[in-house]
């Protein structure tokens, strides 16, 4: 269990800060719910209307595309922190991966996708 | 800013002669008064005028006259209630002009907002707070009181403190 | 309660893919109204299929006191309207008292008059730009105009006393002469700092990637379109239609101080804004011009009806005493049945002023035409058809002053 | 910290708020140390809303501007939600049509939470006595300072906010909420269960 003391430690102590401030904002917060005040905030109109209606497409269609290369980026830390070790062949073995990726968001370009309408 | 004002009143008494009651001149500039009816005829002329267009409808102002007899004891009280001020402005000439009209409480004055894009919402201020219809107006409703208020507040029966005590529980 | 919204016709044939229109508002009480207007946005998506506005939320109903008020004290009614550039309203509403009363201001308080108008016009542009700014994401500019802002308050405050609501106009003149050093004051303190600030803000946003794409042509109106809505000041200006009422009809000392007025080419977001840091430059220009020029003798015309007598004439006559009490009791008196409009060149636009005299120290009725309220009738025009992220951009750089627009 | 609105429907304060006030603070004893401890969190961590409307609104922004600048005092952040805010600045005219957006506004805000009403408009409608406008704010909120002025200075805000912060250093009743919040939720429950929220929600109302 060599390296793991850091990592649990960090995990410890973000854990009870979390639990601290929920905590304590809980235990300490009156609670005084009436009908106008866990109503929506609408700039202090009363709301029309319900938010639970059904979302343009496109919104799902960019949300999609962040997933993607969001996942991309997260394969490129651990290559980052071993880029010395793995030399010329994982460099050229992430270059191929990223031309992949790269090939692909051309792709969603020319379709389109990242513009609005 | 009257000076170039002058020649367009000769082209304007020609292309509408008779509708003109009266032109004379005070403090604001020229004004030209016309019966209610024919403002829009007036403003039309105006606006297409050939050598100085008024483009600009700067403004629409009106007038409450019910208390000016009493205050300023003259005899001759205005001709009707409410007077409108057009208030039009050329931009390519300086030149600034009023066209006023007479109306009766309850008259319906006719809508400018075909000739001008500006009488939209002015013509909606007039009617909020004096209570004047304008037919021919896209949308006409209140612009500044809730929906719900009756009274035109700017009529001058109408007290400053407003009507409803519960709401102002004043001294 | 759900209304049924009318769905676009073009997406009818593909009902499933298109979402309900959603009925957003954008209310009176949020950071980017700057003030208490409402947008009832109905979206499809991101962008605005319509767009419904509600004014109102600051009406207190000034015209209706205007009626019960006398014509000094009327000033403090002309503080409250556009409140970020406040002497420019009160030359405006004692300019047009003057054209009533018919009298003539001694060039020292004209003079004085202008100077103090191009301070405040400044000022007013501050708020316009670091908010706007700040509406787009850029939150750097906001402290820097904030600075220049605070700099013309202490400005205003040294020669008015007042911070922001100074009431230093009267009918006929200035309430007090301006104090020593203000020439020193301006020409050391402010004015270098306003012109550094403008160039700053040059090479701080002209170039910047971002700002250029948020506000290039994001609500451009043409120049027919904004003549007609009654659009006046640097947005008209930024339109392309040279309209200024300092030029158009020089009043105060603008027909002897040169300067140029900035005129935009599209009309959009990005030109409203420019042109006012170019008007800064020029009220710079001319406030310079000004100053060098600034005659001496008395602040207030010598006309006995409206201005008050000298202290020893006072204790001395009976007369001057009655006179005294008269002017301060019951303020001066117009002559009965006079019409008059006057208009200044406001931070906005074209703000004029309808006076109805009847005889008394009160106005029979009191009009104002605010810059503001036409700027803001034309929003439904800019904003339909783009996305909702230009909304605050563009409501920003019309600079929509609340109590300018509610009256 | 007022848990109810003044006395009579119409907000004005009648005798009986007076004698309650009067006896909240013969009661008032010193805080405990976690009251303490509380107190001094909150009264460093004042999040303001400004519900600006008019010129006190552009005075408000000088003063969190840069020159005069408001968070060396904790009140870092100006937010708009009232979800995240403690302190409600009312600066500006409060008019008959602004009245319900102001009351929704503050009853939105989380607990605790204060009040200051800035300028001689919110305070008492200041020098516009006319048909449309709330002679003062507390005819509809409960304020726990008044900061007099047309425009007042920022100095004079920043002041207002001082002399909060010194309350709500000495308040007592902090922890005591441990009690009102066990309370709410027996009254409104027969047994554990329900939250006094989900029963709103539900129906059956307060």
């Amino acid at each position: 269990m060599l390296g793991y003391e850091a990592v649990i430690l960090l995990l410890a102590i973000a854990g009870t800060i979390a639990v601290v401030f929920v905590g304590l904002s809980r235990f300490l917060g009156p609670r005084n719910a009436n009908q106008k005040k866990i109503s929506p905030y609408e700039c202090g109109v009363p709301p029309v209307g319900s938010a639970r209606e059904r979302f343009p497409v496109r919104f799902y269609l960019v949300a999609m595309l962040f997933i993607l290369f969001d996942i991309e980026v997260v394969f490129l830390y651990p290559w980052a922190r071993l880029f010395r070790e793995l030399g010329v062949v994982g460099f050229v073995e992430m270059a191929l991966f990223v031309l992949v990726l790269l090939v692909g968001l051309v792709y969603a370009w020319r379709k389109g996708a990242l513009e609005w309408e | 800013m009257n000076q170039q004002a002058k020649p367009v009143i000769e082209r304007l008494k020609s292309a509408l002669g008779d509708k003109i009651q009266d032109v004379y001149e005070d403090a604001r500039g020229l004004v030209v008064r016309v019966g209610l009816e024919s403002v829009p005829a007036a403003l039309e002329a105006l606006r297409s005028d050939a050598s100085s267009p008024f483009d600009m409808l700067t403004d629409i102002t009106a007038v409450d006259w019910s208390r000016w007899a009493e205050e300023t004891g003259t005899k001759e009280s205005p001709p009707a209630r409410f007077s409108l001020y057009y208030n039009l402005y050329s931009i390519s000439s300086a030149a600034r002009l009023f066209v006023e009209a007479f109306l009766k409480d309850g008259q319906e004055a006719p809508s400018a907002t075909h000739l001008y894009a500006s009488a939209d919402w002015a013509e909606r201020i007039v009617f909020d707070m004096f209570g004047i219809r304008f037919s021919g107006h896209p949308d006409l409703r209140r612009i500044y009181m809730p929906e719900d208020f009756e009274y035109s507040p700017l009529r001058k029966e109408f007290p400053r403190r407003g009507v409803d005590p519960q709401d102002f529980p004043q001294e | 309660m759900k209304e049924a919204f009318p769905r676009s016709v073009e997406c009818e044939e593909k009902l499933d893919l298109c979402a309900e229109r959603m009925v957003l508002n954008w209310g009176p009480s949020h950071p980017a109204t700057h003030g208490t207007l409402r947008v009832i946005l109905t979206l499809e998506g991101e962008t605005i299929v319509k767009c419904d506005t509600e004014i109102g939320y600051l009406h207190r109903g000034l015209e209706k006191l205007a009626e019960d008020w006398t014509y000094n004290q009327i000033v403090n009614i002309s503080d409250r309207l556009n409140y970020c550039s406040v002497f420019i309203n009160n030359v405006g509403w004692h300019q047009a008292c003057e054209k009533l009363f018919g009298i003539q201001v001694p060039p020292r308080a004209t003079y004085l008059r202008t100077i103090m108008s191009e301070v405040a016009r400044i000022a007013d542009h501050m708020v316009c730009i670091g908010p706007n700014c700040v509406d787009i994401g850029v939150l750097t500019p906001f402290w820097y105009t904030w600075n220049l802002r605070e700099m013309a308050y202490d400005l205003l405050e040294f020669v008015t006393g007042a911070r922001m609501t100074t009431a230093f106009t009267r009918v006929g003149g200035l309430a007090a002469d301006a104090p020593e050093g203000l020439e020193e004051r301006i020409t050391k303190v402010f004015l270098p700092e306003v012109y550094r600030v403008m160039d700053e803000l040059d090479s701080l946003l002209s170039k910047n990637r971002i700002f250029n794409d948020r506000t290039r042509g994001v609500g451009a109106l043409s120049k027919e379109e904004a003549v007609s809505y009654g659009w006046t000041g640097p947005c008209l200006r930024a339109c392309g239609v040279a309209y200024d009422v300092r030029a158009a009809n020089p009043y105060l000392a603008y027909g002897d101080v040169d300067f140029d007025i900035p005129v935009g080419g599209h009309g959009d977001t990005y030109d409203r804004l420019f042109v006012r840091v170019e008007e800064c430059r020029q009220s710079a220009r001319i406030i310079e011009q000004a100053l060098s020029k600034l005659p001496d003798g008395p602040v207030n015309a010598d006309d006995k009806r409206v201005v008050l007598p000298r202290k020893d004439d006072v204790y001395g006559h009976i007369e001057g005493l009655i006179h005294h009490f008269e002017i301060v009791m019951f303020g001066p008196k117009a002559p009965v049945g006079a019409q008059c409009y006057d208009s200044v060149e406001g931070a906005n636009g074209e703000l004029g002023f309808t006076i109805v005299s009847n005889g008394t120290n009160k106005p029979y009725r009191m009009h104002v035409r605010s810059p503001c309220f036409y700027v803001f009738s034309a929003l439904p025009r800019l904003v339909v058809g783009r996305l909702l992220a230009d909304l605050p951009a563009v409501v920003a750089s019309l600079n929509i002053i609340a109590g300018e627009l509610d009256l | 910290m007022r848990d109810k609105p003044p006395g009579d429907p119409s907000g004005r304060v009648t005798l009986a708020d007076l004698n309650e006030a009067a006896e909240m603070v013969r009661e008032l004893k010193k805080p405990g140390a976690a009251a303490k401890f509380v107190n001094w969190s909150r009264k460093h961590s004042l999040w303001p809303i400004p519900f600006g409307t008019a010129c006190c609104a552009i005075e408000f922004m000088g003063m969190v501007g840069s020159s005069l600048d408001l968070s060396r005092f904790g009140a870092e952040f100006v937010r708009f939600s009232p979800r995240q805010c403690d302190l409600m600045i009312v600066a500006g005219t409060i008019t008959n049509k602004m009245a319900p957006v102001l009351r929704t506004i503050y009853e939105q805000m989380a607990e605790p939470k204060w009040v200051i009403s800035m300028g001689a408009c919110a305070c008492t409608g200041g020098m516009f006595n006319t048909y449309s406008v709330l002679q003062g704010c507390d005819r509809i909120i409960p304020v726990d300072y008044y900061v007099p002025g047309c425009a007042p200075r920022p100095e004079a805000v920043m002041y207002a906010i001082l002399k909060l912060q010194e309350r709500i250093g000495n308040e007592t009743g902090v922890l005591g909420s441990k009690e009102r919040h066990r309370e709410a939720w027996i009254r409104g429950v027969k047994g554990r269960g329900r939250t006094p929220k989900d029963r709103l929600l539900r129906g059956g109302g307060e």
